[in-house]
């Protein structure tokens, strides 16, 4: 689905993506784990086509995405979710996924009907937030959401668009307990569905959803496997801990 | 041809003066702009209320440089009662709604001066010893004032680089502009820091208020047309850079003035006298937007990105 | 018996008041420039109209007369602006004024197509001499290009064999450089404009002429402009190389600001302040008397105007609705004008003598203006033949 | 049903109606010139709601959009002059002209963002000014009258007054209903979307640029009606239609009335010029309420009047 073949980004003296090569198989749930400043928002800031890498190729189902402008990457089926919560505040539920529907309809040089009439573009909304079980506050201002709802708002918005691969920027950052299983349990379900690309801290949540795990340290994949083999690998403890003692001196 | 290298010369000293009073005009706009991130439109007020200011003050004190002092003082008082009233409360908002806050104190301060110095306007006359013509080469007169001019501006440029380089002060300023909370953050009195970059950005347009108040006659509404080529030159300058805005305000300085000085001669083969000189100024004024047009489409920071400098 | 003297002259007093009572009073609309630098002259043009009024005994034709005073801050939309008020607000009687040549011909249409009888008592824009005349325009004025034509004349008879002119970029720029280029003989070396109002700075242009090495210099510039133009003349130390000539650019509202500069440099026109009928000696005693200072040739023609439009309401006995009537009074001109008599050509613009005027030092030292010679006699502007009416 | 008799409906339908029955009043009064003042509310409030269709709902804080009202007005008082006086032949061309400056500007604007997009607008209006400043023939700083209004064959006689302005109130009333139609078409939720969150919008699949482009070639054909009527109105064009102060009124208009509201600009104008009208009888120093005025609103009543009325529904 997904090929990566040695992407470097440099932003100034700091090497935050450091020829990177990795694969995404089609329908597996891919996670990619590392400490903070990893270069893991670098990483799916160029897979998205936020940032621009210096040198490397991301090929999309063998096409090469590279320098294509991010509009264009969603529409050949790249969805993401963003770290930070970034959503259309002062419009409904029901219109910030609509949105995405009506990204993925053709285009949008329609200047009389409606759009909050056309069922084609609400029926697949209400869908979505089916999905993510926030259908029932569909006609909620998105400004009132609690911080969950805003984070399920976000994978609904991505699903929306029907993507070929979902890419989740730290789905269950700042979240509590119960939300973090409600969150899951909807990353099961989609598994299998939908091949997924899965940045996230939260250990036990990676490690019960994920494939494939890749880990990620100063811009640098250390180790790539199955959650077992990535577990009992040495390398990524030390460098896990070893990073620590390596940033006091960097 | 003699004579054509004269008036070459003579029209590069002007376009210096002109680039220079450009200077103070957008030294005060990119300081303010640069460090507090807000767009001031009412800096045109003040450059009018710097030439209100010394005209007035040159009546009462009969010394231009006195009166000009005092100018400078009051503008300051006003800049900092107007920070603190008015524009404090705009900061944080979005561009638009500092547009449209300075827009409103434009109006405003246009019929204050009305209502206290009435419509008539006044002129600054100037004291004898400026008023005459220096020889700066074999037979080549240059007015004494405009040289007077060149000079107090390059000095004020000299001062305020070495202040916001070398000095304390002129560090803090710097950090502001580059990190708006962690200076406040650091425990220094921000709004003051504030209040005070407000008004002296408020004094140099006065400055340059009341240079040219003998040149021009002073009026309302005059400091509105010199203001929007200021802000086009710190854009092109890039926002917040003392030495951007200085480098661009000469070449703008330059390019109006050498402009509207050649151009005529060269529309003069086309079309009438009268024709020509519409174009000409028209034009050169024209080159400038256009000039600025092209850094903005091109490099939106500036050719200096705003780091303070 | 008292009281029924008293009842007699009610009844009587009453009587008289239906015959006029369609026409209460006189409405004038008067719109010059009462602010920035120009206000200088709008406010010698009001003086001067008010004085003409008090002279009259605040009465037009046997009306009171009511004056609204509007302000077009020099600004040909603004003036517009103002007229169109002045007419469907309002609904003044007359309209008079008007400075600047680019505000009357913005201001022009809305008059003509409302029938408002319009008298420019400044402004003569070489247009509405031509091709844009009306029955219902009338000026007191001049028609632009006349006074720089007189100055052509001069410097032909003064044998000045090259000129440079420089002037403001504007409707009454361009006419008075055509003038001055319709009558003068010598050679033409530069022809300068400036942006208007704006430009107050010569520098380029002053360098220009010095380069060029002309004869003479010819410059228009009314109010502060002429100030400046003239400090900058003398800065430049062009005052003893150059000799120079002008047009509307030294009058008696800038001379107390132009001062020694003004000395020797001489100016056309057509009303002089020493002009010797009783009605020009009355108007500047009396003036002088009232505010200190001595009329210009702006307030001249104001005075005139109002006397103009007594002469009209007065030949229709206060029935300002007899328009036809009025105008065909008006272009008799026949009321005791401050410049002497004159004649109306069929453009309704004057046909008049032109005097050159020198500035010398007055008894009291101050510079003063002072009349040499008469140009020429009963000129008429060249425009007149354009014009479609009689 | 009660959300329709909010205070605000009511408020904007009494206006309406106001507006519908104004020459009534007029014709009983002879007083023809409130009709003058009106006409040109009617037509500056179609500016209005041309600008706030790209500022209020779509975000881009045009500082130029004055410039349109020139262009309209100068393709008029041009073809007038070079004796095209057929409305048939002007009107086209002054949406055509204005539609292409918008589509030249927007493209080389629209590459900025915050503050720097402000200035370039400001920046290309400011070139059209100087053009205008440099057009000699066409009277250039002294401005240029229109003897003859646009005709259209006796269908409708610009020069009476009365027909003059049911014609703008038409145009305006076409003009708000089209805007209502567009901001809430899939086109407008673009726009919207993008002055909501421009990042997300590309995220999700939109090549926004175009919109915008679409949205401001729309409101510069829009604004340049407005000048064509302005330019028949006033018999009279010259560059001070076209000064930056003038964009800077429209905005001021559309943030009073209620900025990204479909009647705020309406609202915005009327206030704004009767202000302007009634208080200069007043006093010469009309202006310095304004300003205080307008800080006030931009300080603390963010949504102007239109917001404020919304807010009284609970009243």
């Amino acid at each position: 689905m997904l090929q990566i073949r040695d992407l470097t980004k440099r932003f100034g003296g700091v090497l935050a993506c450091d020829d990177v090569s990795l694969d995404i198989m089609v329908g597996e749930l891919h996670a990619i784990i590392g400490p903070n400043g990893a270069g893991k928002s670098t990483l799916i800031g160029q897979l998205a086509g936020e940032i621009r890498p210096d040198t490397g190729r991301i090929l999309f189902n063998g096409r090469d995405v590279t320098h294509l402008p991010t509009h264009r990457r969603s529409t050949l089926g790249l969805a993401r979710s963003f770290q930070i919560t970034s959503l259309f505040l002062d419009f409904t539920v029901l219109d910030n996924v609509a949105l995405a529907v009506q990204a993925h309809a053709g285009h949008s040089f329609h200047f009389w009907r409606s759009a909050r009439r056309e069922a084609e573009l609400r029926k697949p909304a209400r869908a979505a937030l089916a999905r993510v079980g926030l259908e029932s506050r569909a006609d909620v201002i998105c400004a009132n959401l609690s911080h969950g709802e805003h984070r399920q708002l976000e994978i609904a918005i991505a699903l929306a668009t029907t993507p070929h691969m979902l890419m989740l920027d730290e789905p269950m950052a700042g979240m509590g307990p119960e939300e973090c299983a409600r969150m899951i349990a909807l990353l099961g379900e989609l598994k299998g569905k939908q091949t997924i690309l899965l940045i996230e801290h939260d250990m036990d949540a990676v490690f019960r959803l994920a494939d494939r795990i890749t880990v990620l340290v100063d811009g640098r994949i250390v180790a790539c496997g199955t959650p077992d083999e990535i577990r009992a690998d040495a390398g990524v403890r030390q460098a896990y801990l070893g990073s620590h003692k390596a940033r006091h001196n960097g | 041809m003699h004579d054509e290298v004269i008036l070459l010369f003579e029209q590069c000293l002007n376009g210096l003066q002109f680039g220079l009073l450009l200077f103070l005009l957008a030294a005060g706009l990119t300081l303010v702009f640069g460090i507090m991130d807000f767009v001031n439109l009412a800096h045109g007020s003040f450059y009018m209320l710097g030439a209100y200011f010394a005209a007035t003050f040159a009546a009462l004190t009969q010394s231009f440089v006195l009166s000009a002092v005092l100018a400078l003082a009051a503008t300051l008082a006003v800049g900092m009662a107007a920070e603190v009233i008015a524009i404090r409360k705009l900061y944080g908002r979005d561009h638009l709604d500092h547009v449209l806050g300075t827009f409103g104190l434009i109006l405003f301060f246009n019929e204050l001066v009305r209502l206290i110095w009435g419509p008539a306007g006044m002129n600054l006359a100037l004291p004898p010893y400026l008023s005459t013509s220096i020889e700066i080469l074999p037979d080549v007169y240059y007015p004494a004032y405009r040289l007077a001019v060149i000079m107090v501006a390059l000095v004020v440029a000299f001062f305020l680089y070495i202040v916001v380089m070398r000095t304390r002060v002129g560090m803090l300023i710097r950090a502001g502009a580059s990190n708006r909370e962690m200076v406040s953050a650091l425990g220094i009195n921000i709004r003051l820091l504030y209040t005070f970059v407000f008004g002296v950005g408020a004094a140099l347009a006065a400055l340059a208020g009341l240079i040219q108040a003998p040149i021009l006659t002073v009026q309302i509404g005059m400091g509105e047309n010199i203001l929007i080529v200021a802000l086009v030159v710190i854009i092109i300058g890039g926002i917040g850079s003392i030495r951007g805005a200085f480098i661009a305000a000469i070449f703008v300085g330059l390019v109006d003035t050498v402009g509207r000085a050649f151009l005529p001669e060269f529309f003069r083969l086309v079309m009438t006298p009268a024709a020509a000189s519409a174009l000409a100024p028209a034009l050169s004024s024209m080159l400038i937007y256009l000039l600025m047009a092209a850094v903005l489409v091109l490099r939106p920071q500036g050719f200096f990105p705003a780091d303070g400098r | 018996m008292r009281k029924s003297v008293v009842a007699i002259s009610a009844l009587i007093a009453c009587l008289g008041v239906p015959a006029l009572a369609q026409q209460k009073s006189v409405k004038i609309g008067f719109i010059s420039t009462f602010s920035g630098p120009p206000a200088v002259i709008g406010n010698d043009m009001r003086n001067s109209f008010e004085l003409a009024l008090d002279h009259l005994g605040r009465k037009v034709g046997g009306l009171p007369v009511e004056v609204i005073y509007e302000d077009d801050q020099q600004k040909p939309e603004v003036g517009k602006q103002k007229t169109d008020k002045l007419i469907e607000s309002d609904h003044v009687d007359f309209i008079v004024g008007y400075i600047w040549s680019n505000v009357l011909l913005a201001s022009l249409k809305p008059a003509i197509d409302s029938k408002t009888i319009m008298i420019s008592s400044n402004a003569g824009p070489s247009q509405i001499a031509g091709e844009l005349c009306s029955p219902y325009f009338f000026s007191t004025s001049w028609q632009n290009d006349q006074t720089p034509a007189a100055i052509g004349l001069y410097m032909n008879q003064k044998g000045v064999k090259s000129a440079y002119l420089v002037g403001p970029n504007y409707a009454a720029g361009k006419d008075m450089m055509a003038g001055v280029k319709a009558t003068f003989k010598g050679k033409i070396v530069g022809e300068e404009y400036t942006r208007w109002p704006d430009q107050l700075d010569f520098s380029a242009e002053l360098s220009k002429g010095r380069a060029a090495k002309p004869d003479a210099m010819f410059v228009f510039y009314p109010g502060a402009a002429g100030v400046q133009f003239l400090n900058q003349y003398v800065q430049a130390g062009l005052k003893n190389q150059i000799p120079l000539y002008t047009a509307f650019t030294i009058d008696e509202t800038t001379l107390p600001r132009q001062g020694e500069n003004a000395l020797g440099i001489p100016g056309a026109q057509e009303w002089v302040n020493d002009l010797p009928n009783d009605a020009n000696k009355k108007f500047v005693a009396d003036y002088k008397a009232k505010h200190k200072a001595s009329p210009s040739f702006y307030g001249a023609q104001s005075y005139d105007a109002a006397l103009l439009v007594n002469s009209a309401v007065a030949a229709v006995k206060g029935d300002v609705a007899r328009k036809a009537d009025m105008i065909k009074a008006m272009e008799k001109a026949d009321f005791a004008s401050v410049r002497g008599s004159f004649r109306y050509g069929n453009n309704h613009f004057p046909i008049q003598n032109f005097y050159l005027q020198d500035v010398v030092k007055g008894p009291d030292g101050m510079p003063v203006l002072k009349t040499v010679a008469t140009i020429v006699k009963d000129d008429q502007d060249v425009f007149h033949d354009k014009c479609t009416m009689k | 049903m009660s959300a329709f008799f909010t205070v605000r409906s009511l408020v904007i339908g009494a206006l309406l109606v106001f507006l519908a029955l104004l020459p009534v009043y007029v014709a009983t009064t002879g007083q023809f010139f409130p009709l003058t003042l009106f006409t040109r509310i009617i037509i500056l409030a179609l500016a209005a709601t041309s600008l706030n269709l790209i500022l209020g709902y779509g975000g881009m804080v045009s500082f130029g959009h004055a410039a349109y009202l020139g262009l309209g007005g100068y393709v008029v008082g041009i073809l007038a002059k070079e004796g095209i006086t057929s409305g048939f032949a002007q009107w086209p061309l002054v949406l055509a002209v204005c539609a292409l400056f918008a589509l030249v500007v927007g493209a080389l604007c629209l590459r900025t963002r915050g503050v720097y997009f402000i200035m370039i607008t400001l920046a290309f209006a400011q070139m059209i000014y100087y053009v205008a400043v440099g057009l000699d023939r066409y009277g250039g700083d002294d401005g240029l009258t229109i003897y003859r209004r646009s005709q259209f064959a006796g269908l409708i006689d610009l020069s009476g007054k009365v027909q003059f302005y049911y014609l703008c109130l038409a145009l305006l009333l076409a003009a708000i209903w089209l805007v209502s139609r567009l901001v809430n078409s899939r086109f407008g939720m673009v726009i919207r979307g993008s002055r909501s969150n421009e990042r997300r919008m590309r995220a999700i699949g939109f090549p926004v640029f175009r919109y915008q482009l679409t949205g401001f070639v729309i409101a510069g054909m829009m604004c340049g009606l407005a000048g064509a009527l302005l330019a028949n109105h006033t018999d009279f064009i010259s560059p001070a239609a076209m000064h930056w102060t003038r964009s800077g009124d429209l905005i001021v208009m559309i943030v009073l009335g209620g900025i990204g509201s479909l009647f705020g600009p309406l609202i915005g104008a009327v206030m704004l010029l009767v202000l302007e009208e009634g208080l200069s009888r007043l006093t010469e120093y009309w202006q310095i309420v304004v300003g205080p005025l307008l800080l006030f609103v931009v300080v603390y009543a963010h949504g102007g009047i239109d917001g404020v009325l919304a807010s009284l529904r609970h009243a």
